[in-house]
């Protein structure tokens, strides 16, 4: 199937947006886009949808929609099962995981973890790539850890003690963990290896019949990032409106959520994929044996439509 | 050998029994719970006291989000419960009365049941949307399996007399249906409808969990990931409710329409 | 007092011919029936007398049309089964109705009116002897009690040939006998043809225009006596010589 | 007016017309799918048709991970039907016994039903570790339910009469319970069984995706994640095989033990 | 020939005093028996005659400890209920037991070796005619039938009591009778005490020694006769004068 193209500018086009989590203050600047109508002006119209990454990206490749918001690794696996999905614009600059140990362990480099029994929700996912980078990184393999597949439960099995190093997103667990008093050490992924990450999905079918769609996604998009970085305050404010029951979570924490999340979308030019991080990426998948053979990374994304 | 006097039977005192032991049961299960929140050394933030998921709950009363929430799931049950039911009966009938359907239907009938939703999700989005219809639609297709089947076996039960008696009658098919089968297959057909009720509630939480807006799931979600445990709890204590609400409601028809069985109110089981 | 006269010109509204019933089994199939044929006229009383396991039962639920034969062939006049109201050897009451619903199913299925249902209903139910019972659940009646539920149900809707399965087995002697002067009073007074099986011989004889006896498995004719007793007949007839006869030839042949 | 000759019945011949049925039946179903996976426009990798998922099949076969993914998924399967089963069982007769029993437990097992596996996943985890047994826990609380409202239906289905005759006979409670309660009660309960079966696989499911290595829920995740659609339906084959095969089980029990019902075989329903 | 003697200086084995059963109903309860006394002695044939709902089935539960009484006391010698054999009103088989394991359940009850269950239950089978059918389903079975099956289950474990709740009533005639002489053979060279239901002034008479007639509800002993016919009785004593004058004793006061 396809979808209508060819809008002029005055019509509004609705987008029905899949954000492959659920409505969370990591999300400020797309509230913040569409309070201030940066999306309106050009004329786009977003309803978000809150569901499964893999489904929203599933929907692109099918040409049944025209835009997600998921992850780098995403599309590169999508695009070996020859789904013809594009990333177009990057919204996280560097891959936003983290593994977490108790101080005592005294970790501080991924080869601290030789031998250590490490807790993640399961061998799939963000959490499974990222910890699989920091070992490699580090000339491990997974043959020297111990994996446990825990489900979304890492807060609950490292706050009772039940696990003592596992894998999260750096600015979620980490920050509870830390306001619930529990100390921890922190490895980011980030601070190893340049990995993509987070950011807006397209389909060649979009980019071949309506690139502009995907240049004023891009446009207002960029606006919104940006704005939430100059004024985080701000954009929490906004984001009130459109998370269900954020005005009654903890303040600080949550602020704190924020802040720790731009520190991964600072960038010199908001949008723009970094080609050592998708190569990057694409030989880690390999190595993973998550995908057959390296593809051509330089179809996977495109910067030709970041402003 | 001298025997008891027969104990004549009072039914109000026993409802009366039934609700002090009722109430007395829950407060046992708050005290429990008190006490292994204090001393089972879990985290407040995982297992939070009763007293603080009320204090929550009288929080989230007060903006009103949570009776919407609550409208939504509850809306979703009934109506799944309501279409479940329906397809259920309708084939089940069709099914206990012939052979040949059950042999080629049975395969099918059964896999349904076995699919998991968040396998075939991406096409129940594609083909039914993220709104409503979808959500009710796996609440049907959750309910629908054990009413099924009880449904057969509810038809398969009924003595061969009954149909005997109503063809001398010269009964209409429909009027044997009435007359007959549904009155006889009711025990049992209830006993589904119990478990489809409770099944249905479970249907709209995976429901909403794979993709909603609104409901108590999607506010499960929400709370979990604010690490809001109070929240969460009075998420799953309305659920609890609508649950027991559904059930209650069965128990009762059943109480209505089964006083000719009684069993409990004979004088010697 | 007059006697029972065979019109000989009316057709039957029955014909069996040559009625065989074989239930499969292990071995080569149960034969509960064989070779059975008898004609049955308008306003006929016909019992049946036979010992346990003739197939008594089997015969009348193929004249109900809930059985078919293995062979043989039944042929009701015009081609057309006549309404039927039958008591079942199990009084077979349903246990989700009470005494008063379960009266008035045969009327229910005719969409008779409540109302009017309820007032025949009242009126069986002073018949069979069950005022006070109206709302009963079957489970609290005794056994002849429930059998006189059936009874009831099965006359209400004045049907046309009553098939009767030892309808009286369980009813004591006094009841059984207030119930042989009725059903001998709405047959007279209604124009109805009976269909009857029972045990008694005294029962027969009170009741029949005709009584065959059907052999030990699998059940033939073996004997057809016309009961040529005058009616209407009350207890003193038991006692007169023509009574003894008839009674004694029954018991010879059964024998 | 004539009547058809009884017709005899023959046990083999209606059992091959029921192979065949359900041969001709499942051969239509493959049938409908590659023809919806070709005319419906939907992309292969979101409906692949059934050639593919045959040969990833014979890939993923070949490897030998399938089948380590079946095996745990058989095991949590099973073990939580035998656990959901005896605990199910016992309480249902139980409760069927005794009204205040059912007044004070009823709101807590209607709750536990009503409780989302989801919302208490890390007090599970907590309290039942991360293997198999927290899995295995899960399916039994979901085939808890519905074998326990069979239970009790079944045994207050079960005549006075019954109860009569072994009274007076004098016989011992577990000989009532051996020779009158578990025959009269199984036409219902093993109806109950036929439903927890099929449910003991979706509880493995959601069991594995709270968190697991390994299993068919397991795989179904990491294929989704790799974009493997063929992969995800063979596991959704894998988990329908398994549930037909329970239910063929639990099926192949009633016609054995339920000769004597035989509503099918009789000659007029 | 001989005559039934009671012996005056045994005890008797069930005493029996002002029993009353109340069932509830809608208002005030429903008197089904009223301050009944009685004595039963070793080896006693007592019969229970009564009108329709007059409470005989529910004296026999009363006495088989299925019901409690309202009001009165029932005492058994040595207080202990003895073994008991009862044959109920419906034949009450289990459908999930084929008539041989129907008949043999009360041995399986005394954890008998399966193969002497068998044998003695093939014996049973053989008293009351059903051989052949061993292995049918009681739905496969004609009324007479299952009640033969009945029958037979109460006898088979050699009961010191049998109460018998009209255990004749949907036999034939020559089924029956030999079902009475069987029964008296029975209770004469077992040394059995035997309660019976019936509404047969006839096997009343051919049976007892001691025939008790209830009124109609609530029931209350009206009449209390001693049957001083000689034993072994057979058909022939029906036609004796002394008979026919029980007969009509009993006769009149039912009437
Ligand atoms: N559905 C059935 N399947 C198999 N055999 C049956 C079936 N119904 C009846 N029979 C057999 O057919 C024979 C005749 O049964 P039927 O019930 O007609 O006897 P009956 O004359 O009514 O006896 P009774 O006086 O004892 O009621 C019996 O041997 C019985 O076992
Ligand atoms: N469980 C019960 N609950 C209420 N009433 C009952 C119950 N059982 C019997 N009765 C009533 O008690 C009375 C006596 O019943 P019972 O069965 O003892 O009579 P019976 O003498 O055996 O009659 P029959 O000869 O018709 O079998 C009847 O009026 C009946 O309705
Ligand atoms: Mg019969
Ligand atoms: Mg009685």
């Amino acid at each position: 199937g396809s979808f209508g193209s060819a809008n002029d500018a005055n019509t509004i086009r609705k987008i029905k947006l899949p954000m492959g989590y659920i409505p969370n203050i990591q999300f400020a600047p797309f509230y913040d886009a569409i309070e201030k109508g940066y999306f309106a002006k050009e004329g786009i119209e977003i309803e978000f949808d809150y569901s499964f990454e893999t489904d929203g990206v599933s929907l692109v490749g099918a040409g049944e929609l025209p835009f997600a918001v998921a992850s780098g690794e995403q599309v590169l696996l999508a695009r070996s099962q020859e789904l013809p999905v594009v990333y177009a614009f990057a919204w996280y600059q560097k891959f936003p995981i983290s593994i977490i140990s108790e101080p005592d362990l005294n970790i501080t480099k991924p080869a601290d973890l030789r031998g250590q029994t490490i807790g993640l929700p399961g061998l799939f996912g963000a959490n499974y790539i990222g910890l699989q980078a920091l070992l490699f990184s580090a000339g491990l393999t997974p043959a020297d850890v111990t994996l446990e597949a825990i489900g979304f439960n890492q807060v609950e099995a490292f706050a009772t003690g039940q696990k003592k190093i596992v894998v999260g997103y750096a600015a979620n667990e980490p920050i509870i963990l830390n306001s619930q008093a529990h100390p921890v050490n922190e490895l980011r992924v980030a601070d190893y290896l340049q990995l993509t990450a987070n950011g807006l999905v397209t389909s060649e079918m979009t980019i071949k019949d309506d690139p502009e769609l995907v240049r004023r996604m891009s446009r207002a998009l960029a606006h919104g990032i940006a704005d939430t970085i100059a004024n985080p305050d701000e954009a929490y404010t906004i984001s009130e409106k459109y998370i269900e029951g954020l005005a009654d979570m903890d303040k600080t924490v949550q602020m704190q959520v924020l802040t720790t999340s731009i520190e991964f979308w600072q960038a010199e030019r908001i949008g723009f994929s970094n080609p050592q991080a998708w190569q990057n990426m694409n030989d880690l998948l390999v190595k993973m044996e998550l995908i057959k053979e390296p593809l051509d990374v330089n179809k996977a994304f495109t910067n030709e439509f970041v402003p | 050998m001298d025997i008891n006097p027969l104990k004549v039977f009072h039914p109000s005192s026993a409802k009366r029994n039934g609700m002090w032991l009722r109430v007395l049961s829950l407060g046992l299960g708050l005290v429990c719970w008190q006490i292994t929140s204090i001393f089972s050394g879990v985290e407040v933030f995982i297992l939070p006291p009763p007293l603080k998921v009320w204090s929550r709950f009288l929080v989230a009363a007060q903006d009103g989000s949570l009776f919407r929430d609550i409208g939504v799931t509850f809306s979703e049950v009934v109506l799944g419960l309501i279409v479940g039911v329906t397809f259920a009966t309708i084939l089940g009938y069709s099914v206990a009365k012939s052979r040949a359907l059950e042999q080629v239907l049975s395969p099918y009938l059964v896999a349904s049941q076995a699919i998991p939703v968040v396998a075939i999700a991406p096409l129940l989005v594609l083909w039914f949307g993220y709104g409503m219809f979808s959500k009710v639609l796996i609440c049907a297709l959750i309910v629908f399996f054990p009413v099924l089947i009880n449904t057969i076996v509810g038809i398969r039960a009924v003595p061969q007399a009954f149909y005997d008696l109503m063809k001398s009658l010269r009964a209409s098919r429909k009027q044997i249906l009435m007359k007959v089968e549904i009155p006889a297959a009711l025990p049992i057909f209830l006993g589904g409808l119990r478990i489809g009720a409770t099944l249905s509630v479970i249907g709209a939480v995976v429901g909403e969990l794979i993709g909603s807006k609104y409901g108590l799931g999607n506010l499960i979600n929400r709370a979990r990931v604010g690490y809001d445990m109070p929240m969460v709890y009075v998420a799953v204590f309305m659920l609890i409710f609508l649950a027991l609400g559904l059930y209650g409601i069965v128990a009762r028809i059943e109480k209505k329409l089964l006083r000719w069985q009684e069993t409990f109110e004979r004088l010697n089981v | 007092m007059y006697f029972a006269v065979k019109n000989m010109n009316t057709k039957p509204i029955l014909t069996v011919k040559n009625l065989s019933v074989v239930f499969p089994d292990n071995n080569g199939g149960l034969h509960a029936l064989d070779d059975i044929s008898f004609e049955v006229f308008p306003r006929d009383f016909i019992c049946f007398l036979g010992p346990s396991g003739s197939g008594k039962t089997t015969l009348l639920r193929i004249l109900a049309n809930l059985l078919p034969p293995t062979t043989g062939q039944l042929n009701f006049i015009h081609n057309q089964h006549p309404q039927i109201g039958m008591v079942f050897q199990q009084s077979n009451l349903m246990p989700w109705r009470t005494v008063m619903d379960n009266i008035k199913l045969p009327l229910e299925l005719e969409n008779m009116d409540e109302s009017t249902a309820r007032i025949k209903a009242q009126e069986m139910i002073e018949l069979v002897g069950l005022n006070g019972f109206e709302d009963s659940w079957p489970r609290d009646l005794s056994g002849g009690m429930a059998q006189r539920v059936a009874i009831a149900r099965a006359l209400i809707h004045d049907p046309d040939l009553l098939l009767l399965d030892e309808p009286f087995g369980s009813l004591d002697a006094i009841t059984r006998e207030r119930m042989w002067t009725e059903l001998s009073r709405i047959w007279q007074a209604k124009q109805k043809t009976v269909i009857m099986v029972t045990h008694s011989i005294n029962e027969s004889l009170f009741l029949a225009d005709r009584v065959l006896v059907l052999t030990q498995r699998p059940g033939k004719i073996k004997f057809d006596l016309k009961v040529d007793l005058p009616r209407p007949r009350n207890d003193d007839i038991r006692y007169t010589p023509h009574f003894g006869k008839l009674a004694r030839k029954l018991r010879e042949t059964i024998e």
